[in-house]
Formats: structure tokens, C-alpha cells, sequence
């Protein structure tokens, strides 16, 4: 029944974009049409997910399917369901956002296209997230994967978007090669490329299926230093694409590495403290570039990464359990790692799409163009801080409740008697450390963006964000607070997930589950408490500062203060940077004053991505470079043709004949 | 079975003689329908083998002509439009010689007989050189020189090599006979070092003939200076019968117990050929030529999976029909930019998704699924020969040709993006030569079929792709 | 009478080497010509059974009419036509193609002698001198810069094949017998028709002026 | 019984706060030979500011007002986990001291963005300094607190201050004495104290928490220094707790560890009167220093 339901919804998300192809006579209509099919698939699907994962189990169906070693079967179970609940939520919420933000009247054919896409790349995600065949699964990752690149493609005239475009779809296409490998592998071991048949077969985890896993999936999901597609990609796609394909796509990685380490039995602890370890790489070094961004889209971009890395944290953690028969261990930090996939999933999507509601009020995202923000767009600015303080982890919101579950099963493994598992407790200060920079980072962009006063004119008059764009922002900022208060109703669901993926002995993980469960009502209480504390002392100082007056700003002596004076994103966070110096390569443009009555000086500075800019594209460069030079060689005379063509006959007699 | 030989020939005449320049191009569509209404009928009724033997349409046959005839009908629709824009060009060698190429590739597909084999391999160079210096430039004249001498030398080096089979046979109790069912008959009776010897001779001559590296280098020249519909049918149909071919001479060697001496020629061969497209397609400034590397690289993929054997092989012949479609799209895409451009320089060319709303997308979906993006077929084949490759504990091949698939790519990928984004205004333009229905459908119909086999393979289609491996042997 | 096969087939080979070494284009001609009407001989003298006379008649005839007359006749033609220098023009010297003939020769007589003959009854010099026929034929290809000269080259080469044939000509079909002369004659004349063409467009045979397609 | 001991403690942690900086500005005041004010002028000074009125700057949204307030509430809220003295705390769960570092987390964000609403460039100064020193004092704070719970075995504050410590102190007492070292340090950062912020600086430029306040007037600026005073006490209960380690019973334990309270302030007073203020720039160093300390201490427990 609850498959039923997602296929249905499946069904109806990716055929939802045919409905703005076929009314663009009326385009409002249009997209409208398209928005609600959109919005009543994901309806149907939440729904089918929603009783799955509450109620445990798993249902599934087989077709034939004639592609060799296909078969069209589909798998709903508590795993697959908990991913599904952001597939198809985001979706639905960026897709009304875009009947104000990129409104088909205007757009014309482009919006069109984008909402074919929008629809296809979330029935394509949700049936990846379904599937239990590699070739169904491959088929449908490689839609997603080609819509998400259609997507970013959309405003292909830009200079930046052509860029990014080219680095996703071979980032993705190389990723997926190694998942060929990988599957192929697991297929032809197992006899079969149905998931249920490879985990039936009890297949020895060789280190080769992690690695490819762990690449193919890790391209995906963003993971340090696989990320290098990412911040450009989401950066250059528009907001509502960005939103999704920060909070739903990335995440599909992590499902598929969830998928095949659910598939064996029990997976060598040395996978676990892999994927911890490059979780806290890209966390740590995530959050740092971050700091170092200017642009709003891509610092959020980075902030993916961070996140990525932090759900891997508490994937490895759990996968560390399984491999040590730590059920609690297990539960724990996959209950941290899933809900984080949840969390931040909706306060990613929010902050992409408040991103986008700034760059469609003022035109620009460079963070030191703009400033007080709050005034002209208050909504916008009380709902980017509200997804501000979720995505650094600050309590009462549902980052914190996420982190906190991977910090649990931090410290359930430092009082492990077992001296690798406690090791793996080192990874609470790097998450510490984590939650640190992104709380400076989140202050410096909504200090930059929504504080203060504008650091220069715009060309156009900051307006609020009309109501189909706040809407769906206001409903993902309730979803943050909803989980960030009662987090102990989601915690049944995420133990049904963590059963389906881990194959735990019910006791011992019920327990765990137990203990986090009262542990999450202490949460409620404090959060309550200190909503109450809040209340009391708002209301007092509400009460004291009845008609106090207004003045400028103290400057300290300095009497006539300018706006360009404030301190700057790049300013602010200048000292945090300098910490990471080792991992930067910034690019800086100087011009300095000079002379006595100095005319003209300007400064600019720009931190590439490490792995893109200062690694990757010089090797690609001087292979190509390489590549041209062995061209050379290959003549253009006919004599030299055939020439080859003597050798080749030659050279293969010899090697035939004399080594044989 | 001779009727779908000789209609072609046929019309080949009518063309040579008819007078008329506008009506001339129908002939190809007659004999291109005609020619599929033929296959589709020794499709369903499975003849006998004719012409004492000669003629069979066997398993490979039934994998490959099937795959070339609608190649060749859907080009003909394509030549309906091409050729209305060309007015200037008398078309009557191009209209004869393309029918006279697709009797050819039928003979090559059928025939049973090595000599018989050869015979009509190098008359479909001979008809197409001609066809080659359509464009009567002198960049096309160098190419069609190219083409000729360094495929008619290759085919010579074949004949020495059929003649080598021959001679392997013609001992005491030999079968002194060409027919390639009494050469496996004979089995271990061959001498053993004359069918090595010989299938060297014969892989380097229908291995230039398909292009496989480093015996492509005619090809580059030849599909960048040709017409897009003589590109699409020499890297989709010619190199296809070639493979065939190959896989004919490979069935003698596995039959004479040469299976080992064979194998590791033709998986590093295949190898070398993907390397070597990978090295060339990185930033490559020419589209058709990018195009004719990505056919040397397929010829590479085929060349290994036939060298794999078993699934692989079977991965391989379901691969023949795919590159044959998916090279038809992008040689009829590519076509279409560069009537539209007047340039098949990566430099000249931008912004095509916009200028020409069909091909230009066409362009780049076929790109996807050449380079094996599920759910487009190709990926189904390439992801057979993987397994072939990995199943058999061949971890190091198989690792290796993800590599060169994913340069492969990147190198592509660089190119068909810089053409098929960005705003085309500013980019030189040929008024009139947008997308027409004559043009731009014929590779649509291509390009749902690879989508069409990629999402459903029919049964029927999937036990013949088996049975030509298990004809294969080894 | 085998002295006399022995001396045709030592004949071919010294042809082999007079190709390799002569510096005129008619030289050439005439010597592939002169190699052709030698091989036609060929399957006369090496016929054993009087009953398929007609069969190596037409064969011998054909061979002829092909290598020895037409397709010699066409080059020459085509020389004149295009009013080219009558310099070979090699890329490689007329010394080093020798000794490369040499060493081919060499080599492929040590070849056909250590692979065995399946039919020992047929002549031992067959194999030996059609492999040098080929490398021949393919040095010439490689190693000279004029187009005719590419076309003679290709000529040696299925002259070389041609020899090698005899040793089926047993059981060999003659519709494949045909089939292969014919197509010979047609890649000539194809070839041919583009050489002119080729001297039309850059006024010269000479194969550097084509060489504008590389990467 | 226990209930009631933890009740008093909540309602200590309420009143004495103010105490603890008058007690650092009275040793102050005496090592540089000076009377100095009252050990309560806190307590008037929060008295006076509440009754005054307030001035804000055009620039400011709410965002400035919410600062004060959410910062205190933040505070307040993280006392409720703490286990002062060794007494279960009012609410107790496992990795409640996470929600504890977050709680002074949530606190620091509002005050930092109530320092960016103003637009002050010397306000962003501050902001900046206080968000680059509080990050890596972060990882410090963990690992203390890591190094705490493997000592003692317990994931709750309460667990790790209780009964478990004494006997933790047997076992391992150089990693507990190296995280209490750490802790101090990190006590210091956090509450804006020399060696690494200046409270009494009267100049803009080298200030860290001072400066962010600057705009604050009246009741908000009694909220913050209430809040400030809290956090101190709270930073001090920790490190008061974890050096008296030792189990002392009801109304007695209540009395050792309120003196040890006032001699945590009396350290850092003297530490105030007798180092300088670090350079801005060695300030991280001195905090990684803290890190690897406490890092030094856990691995200690973990080998």
C-alpha cells in the first residue's frame, strides 16, 4: 500500500513538468498546474513514506525487466523511506518557490525546461532511493544526475554556469563509472543484481567495494576532496535548483553508501573509521571554505559540505558499531547521521531559498555589497537567521538535536573498552570545532546581509519576497522547529531506519533507542525552559523600552561614519581564514594608493576551491597540454599512415610469434 | 536473401541513369525501404542458407543488418533534405554509391565464404571513397586519397591473411575450403601456425577497415571531411560489418584452438584503440573529427569485448547495434550544426541548443548516451563487457577501461558543451539551414530507438545478441 | 621445367629489388608491369592437373590483361597527363630501401621456412616470394612521396598476394579469383580518378601537399 | 533531599553571580595597592541599569534588541544542566553538557549579531574576534569535558561532577589535572578575561567583548552583564568542581564550594594583576595550546 503510494507519487512528481509544456498558451496557469501535480505527488509520496517509517517493515514488488541482469524491482523499507520524506518534500516547496522566483510568463521555454527537470530529477531520485536492482538503480541515478545537470545547465549563457556545468557532469559521470565498477563487481560476485540477492549472498567486504563505493558515492554526496563540483554547481543553478540539489541530491550518495554497507553482514571497522575520517575532513575544511566565501550560493554550498561531512561522521560511527557488535553505538550514530540527512535537508533548502530571494531583491549575492537587509525584507531576514541558527547547530532548532545524537554516539564510543572504537571519539572535538566556525560563518552572512546598513547602492530597491516565495520558506522553518523541539517523536522512525539498514538484534538496539529517546524529552524540557526564560525576559524589556529613543550609531569619536566603513564578510571572518592559510591558495588583486592625493585604490581577494582550481585544473591542463604534444607526433602524411599500419602487422607478428 | 543484394545494385543503375537531379535522392529512399522491407522478412522467416552455402543469415547477420538497414533508412530520409540544400552537387555518384555501399555491407553481413568476405569489404571502400569528396574541396580530395590507400593496403594485408586460413587448411584432410562452417568443422585439423599467422593478417586488414588504433588514422580525416550521412553510415554501418568480420576470422581461431592467441591480441588492441581516441579526443578543436575518435574508441570497446568472450561477448554484438544507432545520431546532429554554422571548428561554433532546438539537444544526448549514461542502451552494453571483464577476475583490463572512459569523457564532454551552450548570436551563420523536418527527425527516430532499447529490450533481440556470441565461440 | 619456375620466381624477387632501386618513374612502371606479365606466367607453369587448364588459362589471361597491360597503360597515362617530373622522389634513399628490401627478403624467407607447408607437394619458393612481394609492395607505399608511386606500391603488394594465391589455386573458386583481380583493377582506377583530381586541384602528385587534416 | 540541595544550587546560581567580578576587581584593586569598589557594585550597578531608560541606533532591527535577551535566557538555561557542587543537576541526561556548550553557543551568536546590527566597524571588530577566539576554545571545552567523562565513565554532567570524580581523581589524576588546566584557560577565553581580553581596556581597537556592547544602554546592558557574570560562574562551578573533587555532604559542600568559587575569582584576579593582555595574533595559540592539552589528557585515558 505505502509502495503504492510512493510510486504513485513518483509517478505523477516526474510527469508534473509535462503540465507547463502543455498549457503554454496561459503560462501562470501553467506553472501553476505544474507546481500543484508537483506538490500532490510529493503529497502522496510523503505519505506512502511516512507510514512506512513509522510503522517499520518493508514491502516491495517485482517486475521483469528485459536489460541484462535488470529487473524492475523496488524496495520500500524504513531506510528508504526516511530519505524519501526530503525527495519528495523539497521538491514540493522549491517548486511553489518558483512560481514567484522564476515565473514562467517571463522566463518562457527556459522555465518550461526547468520544470520538466524539476519534475523528472525528483522521480528520478525517488526511485533511486527505491530501487533494488543495480541496473534500475544505475538508470535512475544517472537520470538524476543528468536532470541535475540540466538543471545547473538552465542559464547556460553564463560564463560561470557553462563552467560549472562542464566540472558537474564529469564530476557525476566519473562517479558513476566507479559505481559501474562497483555493481559489476557486487553482480558478478552475488550471481544476481538484486540487492536482496547480494545480501542473501554473504559477499566478503573486500576493501575494493568500499573504495568504489566510497568514491562513487563520495563524488556524489561532496565528501572532501570530492566536493570540487559542488560549490560552482550550486552556486551557478538557480535557488529553488540549488535548494534541491543541496538538500535532497547530495544526500543520495549517502543513501547509495548506506544501501552497500547494508548489504553486508558485517562490514570491517575500517570502514567505519574511513568514512569518520573523511567526515571530519570535509567538515572541518568544508566549514573553512566557507568562511572564506563571498558569494552567498557558494559559501551555502560549502556549508554542504560541512554537513556531508558531518552525517558521514555519525554514518562511520555507526558503522564502526556494527563492525564492533556495538548496537547502541550503531543506533546512535545512525540516528545522528539519518536525521541530519532530515535536518539538513530543510534548513539547507531554506537558506538556499532565502539566498534567493536576496539575489532576486537585489540582484547580487556578493555578500560585501550588501547589508541591512532586515529592514527592507524582515520575513526574508527572520527566516534565513531562523535557518542560520538551525544549520549552526544551536539549540532549540533540529540541527542541534542531529548533532547531538552524532556527539551521543561520540562519547557511547569513548567509553568503549575497545581501543580502536574509543579512538573514534576524537571525532567530537572536530565536530565541536565544526559547529564553532559555522556559527562565526552564519553570523558573518547574516551580519553582512541582513545587519547593519547597505554597503552600496543597488541597481534596484530591496523589496520583501512576495508570498509564493515565503510560504515555502515559512513552512521548512517550522519543519526546523517542530524537530528541533520534539525531537523524541521522530527518534521511533530513525530507530525503524537504523534496523532496516544495520540488521541489529532488536533488544539490544531497542535499549539505545529507549535511552536516546528520554535523553531527547530532557532536550524538550531544557528547550522549553529556556523559550521560557526568553519569553519572561522579552516581555520585561518589551515592557522598559516603550518609546526609548533613537540615535546613531556610537562611533567611537569618529563623527562622521559611512556605510562602506563597516566591517565586511571578508573582514570579519579575515582571522578564521588566516587559521586554514595552509589549505587556501587565495587569489588577491591589489592596487595599492599612491602618491601624496591618492586617486584610485581597490583590493580584491578571492579563495578558489583547493582541489578544483590549484589541483585539478592545472594537472587536466598539463594533460592536455601532454595530450597535444603526442598529437604532434601523429603526422598528417599518407606515408605515415600507412606506415602504422606496417608496424601495427609487424609489431604484432614479433609479439605473437617471438613471445609465445 | 539476394533480393535485399540486388535491389540496391538495382537502384544503384536506375540512379547512375536517371537524369534528373531532384528525383535522383528517391532512389535512395526506395532501395532504403525496400532494403529494410527485405530484412524484415528474412527476420521473420529465418531462410535456409543460399547460394551453396555462401549467404547465411546466421546469427551475426541477424545482429548487425537489421541495425544497418534502418541506419541506412533513416539516412535516406536524411539524404531527402541534405540534398535539396546541395543543388550545386550532381549527387549521382553520391545517390549510386551509397546504394552500391549498402549492397556491400549487405553481402559482408550474410556471407559465409572468407573470400566472398573480402570481395565485398573492399568494394564498400571503393564505393565510398568517391562519396567522400562530395564536397569537391581539397581538404576533402587529401581525405578521400587517405581513405583509399590506407584501407585498400589494410585489405590487401586481409586477403594475404584469408588466403594464410586457406593455406591452413588446404593440408591432408584439411577442408580446402574458405566456407567458414567447414573451417570450424575442421577444427585442430588447421595448422596451427598458419592460422595464427593469419589472423594477425587479417586483424590489421579489417582492423584498419574498422578503425581500430593505430590503424584509425584514415579515419579522422575521412568522417571530418565527408558529408554527416556518409560519417554516419561508414562509423555506424561499415565499421559494424567490419567488426563482424573480425568476429568471423575470431570464430575460425577459437574452432582451431587458437582461442588464447587470439584473446590477448584483441584485448590489448582494443585497449590501445581506447587509449589512443582518449589522447586525441582531449581538447580536440574539430567536432567531426572528435566524433570519428569516439568511433575508434567503440571499435576499441568491441574489439574487447570480443577479446573478453563469453557475456562480454555477447555485450559486444548488443554494442554493435548501439554505436551503430548513437553514431547515426551524432553524425546526422553533426551534420546539421555544420550546414548551420559553416564551421566544424569548436572556435566558430556556440550556443547550438538554441539556434538549432533539435540538433542541438540531439547533439548532446547522444553524446550522453555514446559515452554510456544509463538509461540510454549503450550503457547496457558497455556495463556487459565491465562485467565480462571484472566477472572474469580481469580487474586490471577492467579497471582500465573505466579509465579511459571517463578521460574519454571529460575530453568530449569539454568539447559538446562548448558547442551546445552559450548564446549563438555573433557565431558565423548559414541563413536557411536551421532545423528542418527532413534533417532533424531522421536522428530523433534514431535516438528514441537507443532510449526505446535501452528501457526495453526485446527478448527476441537479447537471444540473438547470445547466440552470436555462442556462434563466436570460445 | 622447374628450373624454369625456380628462375621466374628469383625473376619476381630481382624485380622486387629493381622497384625499390630505380630512380624513373617509366622505370617503374615498367617494372611492375614487367612483374605483372611475369606472375601471369606463373600459374601456367605450375599447373599439375591438365584437366582445370581452362580454369588457369582464364586465370593466367586475366592476371595478364590486369597487372601486365591495363593498369600499367592507366599509370603511364596518368604521368603524362599530369606532366610531373619522372623523378621517383623517395622519402627514404634508394640505399636504405635496398638494404630494407634485403632485410625483408631475408626475413621472409627464414619466415616461410620455419612455418610448415601443409601441401609440401607445391613449390618452396612461393611462400617466400610472395612475402617479399609484400614488403615490397608496402615499402614502396611508405617510402615515396609521389602518388603513382603509392599506386604502384599497392600493386607489388597484391602482386605479392597474387603469388601467394598460387598455392591455392587448387580449390580456390574462381568467382573469388575474379572477384579479387576485378577488385584490384577497380581500387586502381579509383585511385586513378583521384590521383587526377589530386594533380587537378594542387597541380603536383606530390603526396606532402597533402597533409593540411592532422589535429 | 537531593532535590531540594539541587534547588538551592539553582537559586545560588541566580544571586551570587554578581559577586564573583567584584571579587576579581577587589583583589585587583588590592594587588595594585588600591581600596577599589565594593565586592557588590555589580549588584547597584544592575539595580541602576534596569531603572534607566535605553537609546538605540537607527541602523538597528530587532535582532539588536532579541541579543541581550536571548543571550541571558541562553545562560540561564545552560545552568539548568549543570551539577554545581557535585549535586545532581536540575535536569540530567546523557550528553547534556553538549546542549551546555551549545546553550553558551546560541548565547554568543545573539550577542554577536546584536554587535553586527549596529554597523560599527569597531563593534564588527570585536564580533570578529570574539567568533575566531570562542571557535577554537571550542574544541578545548570538549575535550576537557571528554577527557571528564572517560574518567569518570558517565556521558552526564552530572555523572561527571558527582560521586564518580573522587574516585576518577585516584585513577586518573595527571589527565584530570591537565584538563583542569586546559579548563582554566578556556574559562578565561570565554569570559573575556587577560590574558586574552582586556575588560577594563579603554581603547576600541584592542577590545574583544567590551566593544560588541558598546551600544547597549539601560536594561539591555544589564541583561548582558548579568548574563556575563553568570556565564563566569558558571565556567567557575566546572573548574571549581573538578579540582574539589572530593565528596563533601549537604549544607558543608554547599560552603566549600562557594569559597572555592570566590578563590577561582581571586586566581583570576591575580592572574589579571600580574600578566599582560597576549597580542591578538598569539591568542589562538594559546587556545590550540589548551586543545592539545586537553587532547594530551584524553589520550592518556584512551591508550
Amino acid at each position: 500500500m505505502s509502495l503504492a503510494l510512493v510510486i504513485a507519487g513518483l509517478a505523477l512528481t516526474s510527469c508534473s513538468g509535462l503540465a507547463s509544456l502543455a498549457l503554454r498558451r496561459a503560462p501562470e496557469l501553467a506553472q501553476r498546474a505544474a507546481s500543484a501535480v508537483l506538490v500532490a505527488g510529493a503529497t502522496l509520496g510523503v505519505a506512502g513514506a511516512a507510514t512506512t517509517l513509522w510503522t517499520g517493515g518493508a514491502t516491495e514488488v517485482h517486475a521483469r525487466w528485459s536489460v541484462p541482469g535488470g529487473s524492475l524491482a523496488l524496495r520500500l523499507d524504513a531506510l528508504a523511506a526516511l530519505f524519501l520524506l526530503p525527495v519528495f518534500a523539497l521538491p514540493a516547496a522549491g517548486s511553489v518557490y518558483g512560481i514567484a522566483y522564476f515565473p514562467q510568463a517571463r522566463r518562457g521555454a527556459q522555465a518550461v525546461r526547468l520544470q520538466l527537470l524539476y519534475g523528472l530529477v525528483t522521480g528520478a531520485m525517488a526511485l533511486v532511493v527505491v530501487a533494488a536492482n543495480a541496473m534500475a538503480f544505475l538508470a535512475a541515478w544517472e537520470v538524476m544526475a543528468l536532470s541535475g545537470f540540466l538543471l545547473v545547465f538552465t542559464e547556460h549563457e553564463k560564463q560561470d554556469a557553462q563552467r560549472a556545468a562542464f566540472v558537474y557532469l564529469t564530476a557525476t559521470h566519473v562517479g558513476t563509472l566507479a559505481l559501474f565498477a562497483l555493481f559489476s563487481v557486487l553482480g558478478s560476485a552475488a550471481g544476481s543484481f538484486d540487492f536482496g540477492r547480494i545480501a542473501q549472498a554473504g559477499l566478503a567486504a573486500t576493501p575494493g567495494v568500499f573504495l568504489l563505493a566510497l568514491g562513487g558515492f563520495g563524488i556524489k554526496a561532496g565528501l572532501m576532496p570530492l566536493h570540487f563540483w559542488l560549490p560552482g554547481a550550486h552556486a551557478a543553478a538557480p535557488s529553488h535548483v540549488s535548494a534541491i540539489m543541496s538538500g535532497v541530491l547530495l544526500k543520495t550518495g549517502l543513501y547509495g553508501l548506506l544501501r552497500v554497507t547494508g548489504l553486508f553482514a558485517a562490514p570491517p571497522a575500517w570502514w567505519g573509521l574511513a568514512l569518520l575520517v573523511a567526515g571530519a575532513v570535509s567538515a572541518v575544511l568544508g566549514v573553512a571554505f566557507a568562511l572564506a566565501q563571498h558569494d552567498l550560493k557558494r559559501l551555502l554550498a560549502y556549508h554542504s559540505v560541512e554537513n556531508v561531512g558531518i552525517i558521514a561522521m555519525g554514518l562511520g560511527l555507526a558503522l564502526v558499531g556494527r563492525a564492533v557488535g556495538d548496537p547502541a553505538l550503531a543506533v546512535l550514530g545512525f540516528a545522528g547521521g539519518a536525521l541530519h540527512v532530515v535536518n539538513h535537508a530543510l534548513f539547507k533548502a531554506l537558506l538556499f531559498l532565502g539566498a534567493g530571494a536576496v539575489d532576486h531583491a537585489c540582484g547580487t549575492r556578493e555578500l560585501d555589497r550588501l547589508g541591512g537587509l532586515a529592514r527592507a525584507m524582515p520575513f526574508t531576514a527572520g527566516l534565513f537567521l531562523l535557518g542560520a541558527v538551525a544549520i549552526s547547530g544551536l539549540p532549540p532548532l533540529n540541527g542541534f538535536v542531529s548533532e547531538w545524537l552524532v556527539y551521543l554516539g561520540s562519547l557511547r564510543a569513548l567509553s568503549s573498552a575497545a581501543p580502536v572504537v574509543a579512538w573514534t571519539a576524537l571525532a567530537a572535538p572536530a565536530l565541536a570545532l565544526v559547529g564553532g566556525l559555522a556559527a562565526a560563518c552564519f553570523a558573518k552572512v547574516v551580519g553582512t546581509v541582513f545587519l547593519g546598513s547597505p554597503r552600496s547602492d543597488l541597481e534596484t530597491r530591496p523589496h520583501e519576497a512576495p508570498r509564493a516565495m515565503l510560504a515555502p520558506m515559512a513552512a521548512l522553518a517550522a519543519a526546523c522547529v517542530v524537530i528541533g523541539l520534539f525531537p523524541a517523536l521522530l527518534l521511533p522512525a530513525l530507530h525503524h531506519a537504523s534496523a532496516a539498514w544495520a540488521r541489529l538484534t532488536p533488544a539490544a538496539s531497542d535499549t539505545a533507542a529507549r535511552d536516546a529517546i528520554s535523553a531527547a524529552r530532557a532536550v524538550t524540557a531544557a528547550a522549553a525552559g529556556f523559550l521560557a526564560a526568553a519569553g519572561l525576559l522579552a516581555s520585561w524589556r518589551r515592557r522598559r523600552a516603550r518609546g526609548a529613543p533613537t540615535a546613531e550609531t556610537w562611533g567611537c569619536g569618529y563623527t562622521r561614519p559611512t556605510p562602506r566603513m563597516q566591517y565586511t564578510g571578508s573582514s570579519f571572518a579575515e582571522m578564521l581564514t588566516l587559521r586554514f592559510g595552509w589549505a587556501f591558495f587565495p587569489r588577491a588583486r591589489v592596487d595599492p594608493p599612491r602618491g601624496a592625493f591618492p586617486h584610485h585604490a581597490a583590493f580584491s581577494s578571492h579563495v578558489p576551491d583547493t582541489v578544483l582550481d590549484v589541483a585539478l585544473v592545472p594537472v587536466l591542463r598539463s594533460a592536455s597540454w601532454g595530450a597535444e604534444h603526442v598529437r604532434r607526433l601523429h603526422r598528417g602524411q599518407v606515408q605515415w599512415q600507412a606506415l602504422l599500419v606496417g608496424l601495427a602487422l609487424v609489431t604484432l607478428l614479433a609479439w605473437r610469434f617471438l613471445w609465445w | 536473401m539476394l533480393f535485399v543484394i540486388l535491389a540496391p545494385l538495382a537502384l544503384a543503375a536506375v540512379a547512375f541513369a536517371a537524369p534528373s537531379q531532384v528525383r535522383r535522392p528517391l532512389a535512395l529512399l526506395v532501395g532504403g525501404l525496400l532494403h529494410l522491407a527485405g530484412v524484415a522478412f528474412l527476420w521473420v522467416t529465418r531462410p535456409a542458407p543460399a547460394l551453396g552455402g555462401w549467404l547465411e543469415f546466421d546469427p551475426l547477420a541477424r545482429v548487425v543488418l537489421p541495425m544497418t538497414s534502418v541506419l541506412f533508412a533513416v539516412c535516406a530520409v536524411y539524404a531527402q533534405g541534405y540534398l535539396k540544400r546541395r543543388p550545386d552537387r550532381d549527387n549521382r555518384i553520391f545517390v549510386g554509391g551509397l546504394l552500391v555501399l549498402l549492397s556491400a555491407m549487405t553481402v559482408v553481413a550474410l556471407s559465409q565464404h572468407l573470400g566472398l568476405l573480402w570481395v565485398a569489404i573492399e568494394l564498400t571502400t571503393l564505393s565510398t571513397a568517391p562519396l567522400i569528396y562530395f564536397d569537391k574541396t581539397a581538404r576533402s580530395l587529401e581525405a578521400a586519397w587517405k581513405y583509399l590507400l590506407v584501407c585498400s593496403l589494410g585489405i590487401a594485408l586481409a586477403l594475404l591473411g584469408t588466403f594464410f586460413f586457406a593455406l591452413a587448411g588446404a593440408g591432408p584432410g584439411g577442408p580446402r575450403s574458405l566456407l567458414l562452417a567447414d573451417l570450424t568443422r575442421a577444427g585442430a585439423a588447421l595448422s596451427s601456425p598458419w592460422i595464427r599467422a593469419g589472423f594477425v593478417f587479417l586483424l590489421v586488414g579489417y582492423g584498419t577497415k574498422m578503425g581500430l588504433a593505430p590503424l584509425h588514422s584514415w579515419k579522422p580525416d575521412a568522417y571530418g571531411e565527408a558529408p554527416g550521412i556518409l560519417g554516419a553510415l561508414l562509423a555506424g554501418g561499415v565499421t559494424s560489418v567490419g567488426f563482424i568480420s573480425l568476429a568471423r576470422v575470431v570464430r575460425v581461431c577459437h574452432a582451431a584452438g587458437e582461442s588464447a592467441f587470439a584473446r590477448d591480441a584483441l584485448v590489448g588492441l582494443g585497449l590501445l584503440s581506447m587509449a589512443l581516441a582518449a589522447v586525441f579526443m582531449i581538447g580536440q578543436r574539430d567536432f567531426k573529427r572528435m566524433l570519428a575518435y569516439s568511433s575508434v574508441e567503440h571499435m576499441g570497446i568491441l574489439t574487447l569485448g570480443l577479446g573478453l568472450g563469453g557475456a562480454a561477448a555477447a555485450g559486444a554484438m548488443f554494442h554493435t547495434v548501439n554505436n551503430g544507432l548513437t553514431k547515426g545520431v551524432l553524425f546526422l546532429a553533426a551534420g546539421n550544426l555544420h550546414r548551420s554554422y559553416g564551421s566544424k571548428r569548436v572556435d566558430d561554433v556556440r550556443g547550438a541548443a538554441r539556434r538549432l532546438p533539435i540538433s542541438g539537444p540531439l547533439f548532446l544526448a547522444g553524446f550522453l548516451a555514446i559515452t554510456g549514461s544509463p538509461p540510454f542502451s549503450p550503457f547496457f552494453s558497455e556495463f556487459a563487457i565491465l562485467n565480462g571483464a571484472l566477472g572474469g577476475g580481469r580487474y586490471v583490463v577492467g579497471a582500465l577501461f573505466l579509465v579511459f572512459l571517463s578521460i574519454i569523457f571529460v575530453g568530449m564532454g569539454a568539447t559538446v558543451l562548448k558547442i551546445v551552450q552559450g548564446d549563438p548570436a555573433g557565431a558565423p551563420e548559414v541563413k536557411a539551414h536551421g532545423d528542418s523536418w527532413l534533417t532533424a527527425a531522421p536522428p530523433l527516430v534514431l535516438m528514441a530507438l537507443v532510449l526505446l532499447l535501452g528501457l526495453f529490450l526485446p527478448q527476441g533481440l537479447k537471444s540473438v545478441f547470445d547466440a552470436a556470441a555462442a556462434r563466436v565461440g570460445g | 621445367m622447374s628450373a624454369w619456375t625456380e628462375m621466374v620466381f628469383i625473376l619476381v624477387v630481382v624485380l622486387d629489388f629493381f622497384l625499390l632501386a630505380s630512380s624513373r618513374l617509366r622505370a617503374v612502371i615498367r617494372a611492375a608491369a614487367a612483374q605483372g606479365a611475369l606472375l601471369a606466367v606463373l600459374p601456367l607453369l605450375l599447373a599439375t592437373h591438365a584437366t582445370e587448364l581452362g580454369h588457369v588459362l582464364a586465370l593466367s589471361i586475366g592476371a595478364f590483361v590486369v597487372k601486365g597491360v591495363v593498369i600499367p597503360w592507366l599509370l603511364m597515362w596518368a604521368i603524362r597527363e599530369a606532366a610531373i617530373r619522372r623523378e621517383v622522389e623517395p622519402i627514404v634513399g634508394f640505399i636504405p630501401s635496398l638494404i630494407l628490401g634485403g632485410v625483408g627478403v631475408a626475413l621472409a624467407f627464414a619466415f616461410s621456412s620455419a612455418m610448415p607447408l601443409p601441401i609440401p607437394e607445391k613449390h618452396a619458393f612461393i611462400v617466400p616470394t610472395a612475402l617479399s612481394t609484400v614488403w615490397t609492395g608496402l615499402l614502396l607505399v611508405v617510402s615515396r612521396r609521389k602518388a603513382v608511386t603509392q599506386v604502384i606500391g599497392f600493386l607489388v603488394l597484391e602482386n605479392g598476394v597474387f603469388v601467394f594465391g598460387l598455392l591455392l589455386s587448387d580449390f580456390m573458386p574462381t568467382m573469388v579469383e575474379a572477384g579479387v583481380l576485378l577488385d584490384l583493377f577497380a581500387a586502381v582506377f579509383v585511385m586513378g580518378i583521384v590521383m587526377f583530381h589530386i594533380n587537378r586541384e594542387f597541380s603536383s602528385l606530390d603526396t606532402e601537399k597533402l597533409s593540411a587534416l592532422k589535429d | 533531599m537531593t532535590i531540594l540541595l539541587s534547588l538551592a544550587y539553582l537559586a545560588l546560581f541566580l544571586v551570587v553571580p554578581p559577586l564573583l567580578p567584584g571579587v576579581v576587581n577587589r583583589v585587583k584593586s588590592r594587588l595594585a595597592g588600591r581600596q577599589g569598589p565594593p565586592v557588590w557594585q555589580l549588584y547597584a550597578d544592575l539595580a541602576r541599569l534596569a531603572r534607566k531608560g535605553a537609546v538605540y541606533s537607527r541602523t538597528t532591527t530587532w535582532v539588536f534588541r532579541a541579543g541581550p535577551v536571548v543571550g541571558l535566557a541562553a545562560v540561564a538555561t545552560a545552568g539548568l544542566v549543570m551539577a554545581f557542587g557535585g549535586a545532581p543537576a536540575a535536569l540530567s541526561f546523557a550528553g547534556d553538557f553538549v546542549l551546555f556548550a551549545y546553550l553558551l553557543g546560541l548565547a554568543r551568536f545573539a550577542t554577536v549579531l546584536a554587535a553586527l546590527d549596529t554597523g560599527s566597524s569597531f563593534e564588527g571588530m570585536g564580533a570578529a574576534r570574539e567568533v575566531t577566539f570562542s571557535s577554537l576554545a571550542e574544541p578545548a571545552l570538549f575535550l576537557c569535558l571528554m577527557t571528564l567523562a572517560r574518567a569518570t565513565g558517565s556521558i552526564s554532567l552530572t555523572g561527571m561532577l558527582g560521586p564518580a570524580l573522587p574516585l576518577a581523581w585516584g585513577h586518573a589524576a595527571p589527565a584530570l589535572l591537565l584538563c583542569a588546566i586546559a579548563l582554566f584557560v578556556v574559562a578565561l577565553a570565554e569570559n573575556a578575561r587577560i590574558p586574552v581580553d582586556d575588560p577594563n581596556t579603554h581603547l576600541e581597537l584592542t577590545m574583544i567583548h567590551e566593544v560588541m556592547v558598546l551600544d547597549h544602554s539601560g536594561p539591555d546592558l544589564a541583561l548582558i552583564l548579568y548574563g556575563a557574570s553568570l556565564k563566569l560562574f558558571l565556567f567557575g562551578a566546572l573548574f571549581v568542581r573538578l579540582i574539589l573533587g572530593f565528596s563533601v555532604q549537604g549544607a558543608a559542600g554547599v560552603l566549600v564550594f562557594l569559597a572555592g568559587l570566590v578563590g577561582f575569582a581571586a586566581l583570576v584576579g591575580i592572574i589579571e594583576s600580574t600578566m599582560a593582555r597576549l597580542r591578538l595574533v598569539r591568542v589562538p595559540q594559546l587556545l590550540v595550546g589548551a586543545s592539545v592539552l586537553s587532547a594530551f589528557g584524553l589520550v592518556l585515558l584512551l591508550r
